[in-house]
């Protein structure tokens, strides 16, 4: 479904990713990992166009490398960033309203959908985007994600700053997600977790990958245990 | 016991009708490592902004060293001795990471040469070393985290507030950061400390209040918290397996 | 050598509007002296309304352009700044129409005025009225170098008259709503009103004058806006309205009207009394230029040379405190059904002043 | 240190200019002089715009606290000048003090806009004033004054560039020191500088009134040696958008840029308003004067300086955002 | 009487100062932009009146059905142009650009039209309606208020419901994350620039018979705009819009009872305390981080 072929990508004149080859099929999880710098977010940023990068990246057959963001999310290439990017001056359901800028006629199914996983948006409806605390803002940002029905649902962190039980109610709702039928490629640093719902995942390591595998696979790897597991 | 450096007496915090802290009362004993813990939304960030005078208290006290510090302005509540981290990292972006960080140490020198010496110390300690000639904002989200973390430990604190300094960073490298606070508490410096990472929180604080919607809901040591039924049930969900 | 003159002019910056009249002015003047068979160097300089750029301006064209004479600057702070160099470099300096009192009041050897100065305005308007016998007047003026001059000057003039001021309101250019002020003068119920405004503020205060319902005995305008042929134009609200000027085009001095003729034919408008202040000052400047070439000589053909031309007898004399200032008669004229007539002084005009004022 | 020999050459090489250029030559001194001020002037903006990025838009207050200070000081009570030039900062050091208590708490662009508002207040007070001289301006009639010769260039240029090097040894002071990274700290993010100990107001104000009394001495400088003073001439908000310009093209919150952009900004704005580029195509023999291309140069160039100025801008800010100064350091 | 002179006159007047106010704002608001080159765009808007009137005979406030569209296109180019390349850049690099612009706009202007100011006088330039008790109220003021009010209401309306309205709005906080949204962000600029030009150009030809015509004429207003939306709180339409009204009868007041040479200070004597006790502005929110 997405295809990656030796994508560079940078910032200005610095080069961050070099030479990175990656796929997802159709109703995969797959995760990305590696240290602080490596290179993830980045990659993230790269498929869904916000910044430029060079290679080429083919989602259903089509290119996404010389298309603006904007274009790429009308694809259905959803990416939830991180640091969260709220619209601090719009409310909670303004907010939610926003992601569904795209696909109006699945707003109110969407919309449920939402607020049943989190039932704290519905409650603050009302409240400004910014004067949310940390892990509400996640909250928001993936409901928000989750309203523009994606296809390819990008994930920069999502656990990040959450309470443990929303980390579980999170993990819980990706794997829901997945299951119907939205193909996931997802950035985390509880590394454990995530690579115990992917199906593969890539271990990228100052702007390559060096190692890929099944989740399974990864987990029980030394390396990998010893760099993200502290095992 | 050992005398208390931080006393939270009955602090409250109301936006609008929003109550975000709600009566809130503990006491950190000087030279501990205390955790701060509770679901998002607790108002736990409320609390340290309103320790740190970002935000005016509704009612109640906070009394560091025996002194009432409710109405101090921010720079005044670090030049006493208590500095706070941000969640919502807040790098100085144009400036270099070395420049980031002996901002923080010119709160304890006047001269740039000591500053730099500080700066150029504390991030080899979070592990920032060869970052130090880039720029802060174009750091990725987990080395900004350490660069918060650096910046706070040059101004060589009576008392830290560290909110989820470890958010981002994998299991290694926060066990390396855990580490590094143990040091410093070593050196004489009480720590404050906001997660949402368990194991981190259980391995390193000897004692944890944990807030609920503004709320104290318990206070004990890790083993009473994650024991506490309540807590279970409020913040841990079943996932935990300590 | 060709003779070498240099002309500093503000044909940029908010003074640019009348700058162009003064640009004009001088081209027509080059070119008569050229028809005649004058060779002269024209060397045009823009100050913007700057004294410090009049100032470089001044210092370019003497140090390094080699002109003997220099006609400008245009406002009266570029003006003043450039005489008080004057003596210092010897150059003489021919001041085509800036009104301040002072820049001829120094004492400088090497600085000459055309125009009239700024208490003229008011001696000549309120002269053409007090045969009627007004009893109070109101002041309403931009709060500029000339509206301030002029009304001060005004104030003592009317008090000799014993004319009572009853309201004194100073605006700052540009505003699009006159009309609390004007209620203010309205209520005062003065049976003057004496106005000082440059360009358009003119047409937007007689409009809101209209507006309102303010009707004085007569409204005295000293200053470019009431003289401007945009402002004869609004004949709705501009009838009837008085005003001091340097120049008419139907005055009686030589070449007065023919000046007029030509003006509109190059130029597609008519002349303002700034464009005639120009033509006159370069052609005296050149005229005594090409006879005495050097910059010494000139000085003294200036200061003892007489002129008649289309700004009537000039002559540099010096009197009550003045030096070198050209004792120029001004005149007062009135719109009267959209043509411009001269009304005062008796021996230059042909219509009679029709007072008090009606809509 | 480097940067200290760096400035001490400087200083060297333009005090031993005029030994060159003469006094029969006051038309290229003249130049010089506004180099220097404006250079002056950027660098003392660059303090408080620059380093706690403070966009103040009033600076023409500061500029004319010293010239009108010193010139109704001589003009009504016949004090030396030097007195004039104190009285001066400890006007602008008022006025820095009052604007920086009201506009300190405001961030972004509502700063900007106080400080306008603050500017905008003085200049109409000045004008509406009588003992200011008001719209008619003050004139100094003097040509010496306590033996100063005003009519010589020569020392506005010298106490033009004092003024100047001494504005650039406090800048680069500060910018090594406690105070200058506090001030950089200040810009780039207020919450995080105050939890790191910095108190907001006072090094806002500190910085504030170090650029305002460098500014109000270059007014008084400016004051003499131009000798007549109005409110547009010192107190627009055109001269406090020009001390802006210059800054940021040349490169702002750099020790040399403000230098480096005076350079640029004041011949070429004197080249393109003497119609100099116009002769220089006559003289290169690349258009004849009387033909029709010269012609129309020599008509309309001389109306188009300030459109010619406005797109050399424009351009400036397009290819060069990091003012020249980041043209060099990308070259290196 | 004289009071209430003064209230009508300062409301009517202040409708204008209103819709100058309220396009500066919205660029304020969706580009994070301080426009210096607004009054030039006022500017324009005379023009194009005084030229509709002149050349083709229409009426300048029918003129506004070809003004709007017009100089709508005219800022959309510019924002395409120019102010785009420059939305990620330093805030002074934008002021400066604009200054710019504003610059080669009056100054081409300046070339093509002289400083010879034009005068637009229609049949009710300078008419009122008289009341029995002394009161004249002047009526291309009320007409131009009356219009204001509406392009107003419309736009506020557009702003908080339609769903261009709603991604204008997204792009002024977050950028990036509007993108994300499928937001074309740069088409949102120029649209917000398009907008904020477009009632510039209004607000320049609704004055226009009142006013004169003059390349720098714009200029008085660039100030009296910027204190007028930041006193509004950036951003907001409706603060926009009170703030103008407020500025017109404090104009008016002042110069009705202390003096007509310094109503300007108390304007921004005005603006300065409401700065110190409301440092957002009078409808500006305090916002999250
Ligand atoms: N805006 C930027 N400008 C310049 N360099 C950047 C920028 N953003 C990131 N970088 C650099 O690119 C590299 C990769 O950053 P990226 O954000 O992709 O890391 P990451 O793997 O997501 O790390 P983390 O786990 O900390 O989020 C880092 O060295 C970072 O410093
Ligand atoms: N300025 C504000 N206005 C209104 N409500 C606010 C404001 N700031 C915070 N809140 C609310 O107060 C509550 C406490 O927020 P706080 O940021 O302290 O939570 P937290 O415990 O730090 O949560 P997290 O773990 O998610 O960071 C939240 O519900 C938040 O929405
Ligand atoms: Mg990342
Ligand atoms: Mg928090």
């Amino acid at each position: 479904m997405l295809k990656i072929e030796n994508l560079q990508a940078g910032y200005g004149e610095m080069v961050v990713l070099r030479n990175i080859n990656i796929s997802l099929s159709e109703g995969e999880i797959v995760s990305v990992v590696g240290s602080n710098g490596a290179g993830k977010s980045t990659l993230l940023k790269a498929i869904s166009g916000i910044i430029r990068s060079s290679g080429t990246i083919t989602f259903n057959h089509h290119s996404l490398t010389a298309l603006q963001a904007h274009r790429i999310v009308e694809r259905g290439v959803v990416h939830v960033p991180e640091g969260r990017k709220i619209f601090s001056e719009m409310t909670v359901f303004e907010n939610l309203m926003m992601g569904g800028f795209l696909c109006q006629k699945d707003r109110t199914e969407n919309l449920e959908r939402v607020y049943a996983l989190f039932p704290i948006l519905a409650e603050r409806r009302k409240q400004l985007g910014g004067t949310m605390s940390g892990g509400e803002q996640q909250m928001l940002a993936i409901g928000r994600g989750l309203m523009a029905s994606p296809k390819l649902f990008l994930l920069d962190e999502p656990s990040l700053g959450l309470s443990p039980l929303f980390t579980d109610v999170v993990f819980k709702a990706i794997r829901a997600i997945n299951k119907s039928g939205v193909t996931v490629l997802l950035v985390e640093q509880n590394v454990y977790q995530s690579l115990k719902i992917s199906h593969r995942g890539y271990v990228i390591e100052t702007g390559s990958i060096v190692l890929s595998g099944t989740g399974e696979e990864l987990l029980n790897n030394p390396e990998v245990k010893k760099a993200f597991l502290g095992m | 016991m050992s005398e208390p450096i931080l006393k939270i007496n009955k602090v409250s915090k109301h936006f609008g009708g929003n109550i975000a802290v709600s009566d809130v009362t503990f006491a950190v004993e000087k030279n501990r490592i205390f955790g701060l813990i509770g679901p998002n939304g607790a108002g736990k960030t409320t609390l340290f902004n309103c320790m740190t005078g970002f935000v005016p208290i509704t009612s109640g006290e906070v009394i560091f060293n025996n002194r009432k510090i409710n109405n101090l302005r921010p720079d005044a509540v670090c030049r006493i001795g208590m500095v706070r981290t941000w969640q919502r990292v807040k790098p100085l972006s144009s400036l270099s990471v070395l420049d980031n960080v002996m901002v923080g140490a010119f709160a304890i020198t006047g001269s740039a040469g000591a500053a730099r010496k500080i700066a150029v110390e504390k991030l080899a300690q979070v592990g920032l070393a060869d970052y130090s000639a880039k720029l802060a904002g174009s750091l990725s989200i987990g080395l900004k985290k350490k660069l918060e973390l650096a910046r706070v430990l040059a101004t060589r604190p009576e008392m830290l507030l560290l909110d989820e300094i470890c958010g981002g960073l994998n299991h290694t490298e926060t066990a390396s950061i855990l580490q590094l606070i143990r040091d410093v508490r070593e050196e004489g410096t009480t720590i404050l400390f906001i997660e949402h990472d368990m194991k981190a929180v259980t391995s390193i604080c000897e004692r944890i209040v944990v807030l609920n919607s503004g709320v104290k809901l318990a206070e004990g040591t890790p083993a009473e918290i994650t024991s506490n039924p309540e807590v279970i049930a409020a913040y841990l969900g079943g996932g935990f397996d300590a | 050598a060709p003779l070498k003159i240099g002309f500093i002019n503000s044909i940029t910056g908010k003074e640019a509007q009348i700058g162009e009249n003064l640009t004009n002015g001088a081209a027509l003047a080059i070119e008569d002296l050229r028809s005649k068979g004058v060779q002269v160097d024209f060397v045009r300089e823009d100050d913007g309304g700057d004294p410090k750029n009049a100032l470089a301006a001044y210092e370019k064209l003497v140090t390094r352009d080699g002109v003997i004479g220099v006609v400008g600057p245009y406002t009266s702070g570029c003006a003043n700044v450039v005489a008080s160099r004057a003596d210092q470099y010897q150059v003489p300096l021919l001041v085509p129409a800036a009104a301040k009192e002072e820049i001829t009041r120094n004492g400088y050897k090497n600085v000459f005025r055309l125009n009239a100065p700024a208490d003229v305005y008011s001696r000549v308007l309120l002269s053409a009225v007090a045969p009627y016998k007004p009893k109070t007047i109101a002041y309403v003026y931009a709060a500029t170098d000339f509206g301030v001059s002029t009304v001060k000057t005004a104030q003592v003039n009317a008090a000799s008259m014993g004319l009572k001021e009853v309201a004194n309101e100073k605006y700052q250019q540009g505003q699009p709503d006159y009309r609390a002020t004007l209620s203010k003068v309205k209520a005062a119920n003065p049976d003057l009103v004496f106005l000082v405004s440059y360009d358009a503020d003119a047409i937007l205060l007689m409009r809101q004058a209209k507006e309102i319902g303010l009707a004085p005995k007569a409204f005295l305008g000293a200053g470019a806006g009431y003289t401007t042929a945009q402002f004869a134009q609004q004949k709705e609200i501009s009838n009837l309205v008085i005003s001091a000027t340097q120049w008419t085009d139907d005055v009686n001095w030589p070449g007065a009207a023919n000046f007029a003729k030509r003006y509109q034919a190059k130029f597609a408008k008519e002349p303002s009394y700034h464009a005639a202040c120009a033509y006159e000052a370069v052609r005296i400047m050149v005229d005594t230029a090409a006879k005495t070439r050097t910059a010494a000589k000139l000085r003294a053909g200036l200061k003892a040379g007489s002129w008649n031309g289309i700004m009537g007898p000039v002559k540099f004399a010096d009197y009550s405190g003045f030096t070198n200032q050209n004792n120029h008669p001004m005149l007062v004229q009135q719109l009267q059904n959209g043509k411009t007539e001269t009304v005062y002084p008796a021996q230059f005009s042909k219509k009679r002043l029709v007072y008090p004022f009606k809509r | 240190m480097k940067q200290a020999l760096i400035i001490a050459l400087f200083a060297a090489f333009t005090a031993l200019l005029p030994l060159f250029i003469g006094e029969e030559n006051p038309y290229i001194i003249g130049i010089m002089i506004s180099v220097l001020m404006m250079a002056a002037l950027s660098s003392a903006w660059n303090i408080i715009g620059g380093f706690a990025g403070q966009f103040s838009f009033g600076h023409a207050a500061y500029f004319g606290a010293g010239a009108y200070t010193t010139l109704i000081l001589i003009y009504s009570f016949e004090l030396n000048p030097l007195i004039g030039a104190a009285a001066g900062m400890v006007v602008a050091a008022l006025i820095a003090l009052i604007t920086g208590s009201i506009v300190f708490g405001l961030r972004g662009h509502y700063f900007a806009l106080a400080s306008i508002a603050v500017a905008e207040i003085i200049r109409l007070s000045v004008l509406n004033f009588e003992f200011t001289g008001g719209a008619q301006g003050i004139l100094l009639a003097n040509v010496t004054l306590w033996g100063l010769d005003l009519n010589s260039k020569t020392p506005f240029y010298y106490g033009m560039l004092l003024l100047l090097v001494v504005t650039l040894t406090v800048t680069e002071y500060l910018r090594k020191s406690k105070t200058g990274y506090y001030l950089q700290a200040i810009r780039e993010d207020q919450d995080a500088a105050s939890s790191l100990g910095i108190n907001l107001a006072l090094y806002k104000n500190r910085a504030l009134l170090i650029s305002a009394l460098l500014t109000s001495v270059a007014g008084s400088l400016y004051a003499l040696y131009i000798r007549f003073i109005d409110t547009s001439a010192v107190l627009d908000l055109r001269l406090s958008i020009e001390i802006i310009l210059t800054a940021i093209i040349g490169g702002v919150g750099t020790l040399w840029g403000p230098v480096l952009g005076a350079l640029l900004l004041v011949p070429l704005a004197e080249a393109l308003r003497s119609n100099m580029i116009g002769d220089a195509l006559v003289k290169l023999g690349l258009v004849s004067e009387t033909s029709s291309v010269g012609i129309f140069l020599n008509d309309n160039l001389a109306h188009a300086h300030v459109l010619v100025y406005g797109i050399i801008t424009v351009l400036c800010i397009l290819y060069l955002p990091k003012g020249i100064l980041g043209l060099f350091r990308r070259v290196k | 009487m004289l009071f209430l002179q003064a209230l009508v006159s300062g409301i009517l007047s202040g409708g204008v100062y209103a819709l100058a106010g309220i396009g500066m704002s919205l660029v304020f608001g969706v580009m994070n932009i301080s426009n210096f080159a607004h009054g030039d765009l006022m500017m324009l808007g005379m023009y194009l009146a005084y030229f509709a009137f002149t050349l083709l005979h229409i009426d300048p406030y029918l003129a506004l059905l070809l003004i709007i569209p017009v100089s709508f296109l005219f800022g959309f180019i510019l924002e395409k142009v120019f102010i785009h390349r420059v939305i990620d850049h330093p805030h002074q690099n934008q002021i400066l650009l604009t200054i710019g612009l504003g610059l080669i706009m009056s100054n081409t202007a300046l070339l093509a039209f002289t400083s010879d100011p034009k005068i637009l006088t229609t049949t009710y330039s300078s008419s009122a309606i008289n009341t029995a008790s002394g009161l004249s109220i002047s009526v291309p003021l009320l007409l131009s208020f009356v219009i204001t009010s509406v392009i107003t209401a419309v736009l506020y309306l557009f702003l908080a419901k339609s769903s261009t309205g709603m991604a204008l709005r997204a792009t002024s906080q977050n950028r990036e994350a509007a993108q994300l949204m499928g937001i074309n962000v740069a088409k949102m600029s120029a649209i917000a620039f398009g907008i904020g030009t477009a009632l510039a150009a209004t607000a320049g030809a609704l004055i226009a018979p009142t006013y004169y015509i003059h390349p720098l004429a714009g200029h008085s207003f660039l100030l009296k705009s910027f204190t007028i939306c930041v006193l509004g709180g950036l951003g907001s339409v409706v603060g926009a819009g009170v703030g103008g009204i407020i500025i017109g009868v404090v104009e008016s007041m002042a110069a009705t009872y202390i003096s007509t040479d310094w109503k300007d200070v108390v304007v921004f004597v005005l603006f300065l305390t409401v700065l110190l006790f409301r440092p957002q502005g009078l409808f500006g929110k305090k916002g999250g981080q």
